[in-house]
């Protein structure tokens, strides 16, 4: 079991699957507490991704940093850095380690530096601050990653766009925790690498 | 959704370059960028650049503002979308004189960040950049702990102050220091009656009933503070002013410039309704701007409503750089 | 209907007292007349006087165009009607040194009837007037039997010209036979999306389908020439491109000036795309624009839609008039 | 019989309250061929007028001058130059005649000569130049009203902002001839006059 160019492959050809897939989800779900574009942005970047990627890089680092490189160049908004970040922060870590949880944790850390959000902020990093260790742990499951991205309902937002609203952003699904929730399940569903 | 474009994905690209081809003498295009920058390269010799942009949607805003005296270059992002770092370097390195080059965000955690992106890719070409985050609209509540506030119309007072000063050939230091002592001073409130409608989701931003307004959306449609029953322009301005007022402390011994904005689909009739009972409650306060602007400059698509902007000139000079002459689309 | 007003029955008098109160650098109030002139006076002096206006409900025209280089006077009627012959004189009278005063009327049979009478009452006080009726929109067919075409955004270029050739110290009769010579010139051609709601009345003009947008129509929602689904908008520049060039012939040896003018509710990206493909459709005749505009200049309060003017240079100095500098509100 | 101040002034006040009552059903017309604002132009202008005669002026000629003159300072539009200029005929007429199918007929003329319509370009001055050879006659019914006004309805429009409409504006009735048929009802009603 390990990473591999093909696996990590498949992997985000899956994720840019489940966002094409719910694409008009995940701008309704930005409608209520954002500006309803969450879908779209995602769309956009992970459509250049799976273009990009339809020549095959040679190494695993070279596989996130196209990815890295396209999301930031193609995203824009606030999850384009934020995506793109991470992307970069694991094909930095791939250098010197191939363990998904390491990787993983490093997008982590780099997420929250970009951004400055921290867990309890209704942000994607509730969910990656929550699945993260999971991974490491070897316990993922799709009933986790559900959980993780149902309790930002009822936080309040103190980050993005969001955080406008005050008290009005509970009982909304973050959609950047959504988003974050496809990327693990994708993880999960793709054989060989957990 | 009826609206004048062909496709939902290229409305960027076809509106920078359709503004570009329209204006030759103001704006010319990057290369390989949403992006402008000023058609008088002569003007930014040797003179500091000041870049802003943000998601599009606002027009004028930015690219109206790009000319002699005001803006070096503007990034175009997608609609309500703040453009990519790739796209904002491209236009800090399209402008820089060598003197550096300052950057006017918006705050929103996009924009912030892609600029922030942008800034890293400058450090490592060696081209000295600093910036502002401009956050004017007082509908949200503030805190340390949050986001904080949004950049909205206020911002285009930071344009031209900035920009004035870059003309004048004040440095990257003295200019990032104006910005500072700047911005506390502009302060910014709404009222919506209808939300834009982003032509890639083809869906208004929110849905106001036909006798409802709400107070203190954002720019793209962000939520407000308060929704109630439409009432007279008079007691519009009472609530804005009112709220402006609780920040600023309107003081008859200061000047004050004042922009009147219309978020897109407001008639300038109703605007210049707005901006006479805004100066009989001003003259409840003794206050008469010492500089005003009326009508579409910050806008938001379609979106009808008002925007006021107060911006308390601290200091004298600000009023010689609002008035001072600009070669540009929009100003 | 939602509106940012008071008493839909005060909206002109209070519009008027907005506008020359946000710039008063710009324009004044004439007394006991809803009309403005230039704050500038001076720079009225020895010159022939150029009046316009109409009914009101197409801001910034025609105040917003009123200022040294551009008009001297502007009248404002009651929303979508003519004004009255009285207060129209009032604006004569007050612009006039001796020189004589020219008169730019939209054919409208009210426009016409009331400056009519205007003229008159000027004659009885010995002002000399001369007038010229301008009937830029093709959408209506032609005959000497009927009212003819309306005045439309075209009229502004009629107003530019004749502003600066006054200002450039041209006679009455100089003026009389330039405002001859351009008439013929300007063509112009609109497509609404929606209509506009007067607020006296509470209703639109007329109502299209979600998916409809109408050819056509005038700038007080008199309707047009055709109904059809929306297209795309390289389509719409075909279809009023197409009907321009019918009736001017396009060619690649004749210069031409362009206004892509918003209607007031659609946004500038719409515009800017529009004008992109517009662009593109006249590099097809190998013609591109001498003087190019793009905004909300002759707007129908919050009519949805664009017009398209083209206007020949016939004379190679009307292009030095077009580009000479003015200080108004909205040029 | 014979026109006096006093049944020239009620003729006016009723002719006032018409418009009133059929505001809304003027600018319907309106609406339908042209810009929707007719109900509205002559309410605005009669009230004023009213307002103005509630001083009782001296003479006929000197009502009929201060109708003109409020018309034309308050109505604006087509309708404001054509009444005002028929009632500021009958002013001038009134210095030599008291008979009022001869002051209508210089009205006539006036309205003519300053709009420049005939009979048969669906304007005012069809229902006019029915009606006032009619009034000459002694023959004025209501019956005569309403079918000059109704005969408007299938002539295409030549002067007026309904030309522009051409063959489409057949169909509707034009409503400065409709506010013209109140003036007239409005006259048969007054007691003395004819
Ligand atoms: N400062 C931040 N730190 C971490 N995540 C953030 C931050 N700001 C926004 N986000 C995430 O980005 C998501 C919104 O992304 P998107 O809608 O694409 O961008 P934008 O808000 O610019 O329109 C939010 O749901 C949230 O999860
Ligand atoms: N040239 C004209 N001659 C006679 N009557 C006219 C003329 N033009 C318009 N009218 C009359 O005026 C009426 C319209 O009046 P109104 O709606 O008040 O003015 P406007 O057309 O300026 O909005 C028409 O129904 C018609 O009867
Ligand atoms: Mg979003
Ligand atoms: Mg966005
Ligand atoms: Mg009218
Ligand atoms: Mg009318």
């Amino acid at each position: 079991m390990g990473l591999t160019v093909n696996n990590l492959i498949d992997w985000i050809n899956n994720f840019s699957a489940k966002i094409e897939q719910n694409k008009q989800y995940l701008s309704d779900l930005d409608t209520a507490i954002g500006d309803g574009d969450h879908g779209f942005n995602m769309s956009r970047g992970m459509k250049a991704v799976s273009q990009k990627l339809s020549t095959k890089p040679e190494t695993i680092t070279d596989v996130f940093k196209q990815i890295a490189m396209t999301l930031i160049s193609t995203v824009g908004g606030a999850s384009g850095p934020l995506y793109g970040t991470a992307f970069l922060e694991m094909a930095k870590k791939s250098a010197t380690s191939d363990d998904i949880g390491e990787l993983l944790e490093a997008a982590l850390t780099g997420i929250k530096k970009r951004g400055g959000a921290e867990p309890g902020d209704k942000t994607m990093v509730d969910v990656w601050s929550v699945l993260v260790p999971e991974i490491k742990a070897h316990n993922l499951t799709r009933e986790k990653i559900d959980s993780a991205v149902a309790a930002t309902k009822d936080l309040v937002a103190k980050k993005g766009r969001a955080s406008y609203l005050g008290e009005r952003s509970k009982g909304h699904i973050d959609p950047g925790s959504q988003s974050s929730g496809y990327l693990f399940e994708a993880l999960l569903e793709t054989e060989g690498i957990l | 959704m009826k609206k004048i474009i062909n496709d939902p994905a290229n409305v960027v690209p076809e509106m920078v370059k359709g503004m570009v081809r329209s204006y030759p003498q103001f704006i010319t295009k990057i290369e390989d960028a949403e992006a402008v920058m000023r058609a008088d390269k002569e003007s930014m010799t040797g003179k500091v650049g000041i870049v802003s942009g943000g998601g599009s949607g606002h027009e004028p805003t930015h690219a109206g503002f790009v000319g002699k005296g005001m803006l070096s270059a503007a990034v175009c992002g997608e609609v309500f979308t703040s453009p990519t770092p790739d796209q904002i370097y491209a236009a800090i390195k399209a402008v820089d004189q060598g003197q550096g080059v300052f950057l006017v965000i918006k705050n929103y955690s996009g924009d912030v960040m892609n600029f922030d992106m942008a800034k890293d890719m400058a450090d490592m070409d060696n081209i000295k950049v600093k910036s502002i985050v401009v956050d004017d609209d007082i509908a949200v509540e503030n805190s340390t702990f949050t986001q904080g506030r949004r950049g909205v119309a206020g911002t285009l007072f930071m344009h031209k102050i900035l920009g004035a000063m870059a003309q004048n050939g004040a440095s990257l230091d003295e200019i990032d220091a104006a910005a500072k002592k700047v911005l506390p001073n502009i302060k910014t409130i709404a009222v919506a009656l209808s939300a834009a409608t982003n032509p890639e989701t083809g869906k208004p931003g929110f849905v106001l009933k036909d006798d409802e307004i709400e107070y203190g959306v954002g720019i793209h449609s962000e939520p407000g503070y308060r929704r109630e029953k439409i009432k007279p322009a008079k007691d519009l301005v009472s609530e804005l002013v009112g709220k402006l007022n609780d920040e600023m402390h309107l003081d008859h011994n200061k000047k004050y410039a004042v922009l009147v904005n219309g978020m897109g689909a407001t008639p300038l009739m109703e605007q210049y309704i707005f901006s006479n009972d805004l100066l009989d409650k001003l003259a409840e306060f003794d206050v008469k701007p010492a500089f005003m602007k009326v009508g579409n400059y910050m806008t938001s698509l379609d979106m009808a409503g008002i925007s006021l902007t107060f911006f308390e000139i601290a200091d004298e000079k600000w009023l010689g750089y609002l008035n001072q002459p600009v070669e540009t689309i929009a100003w």
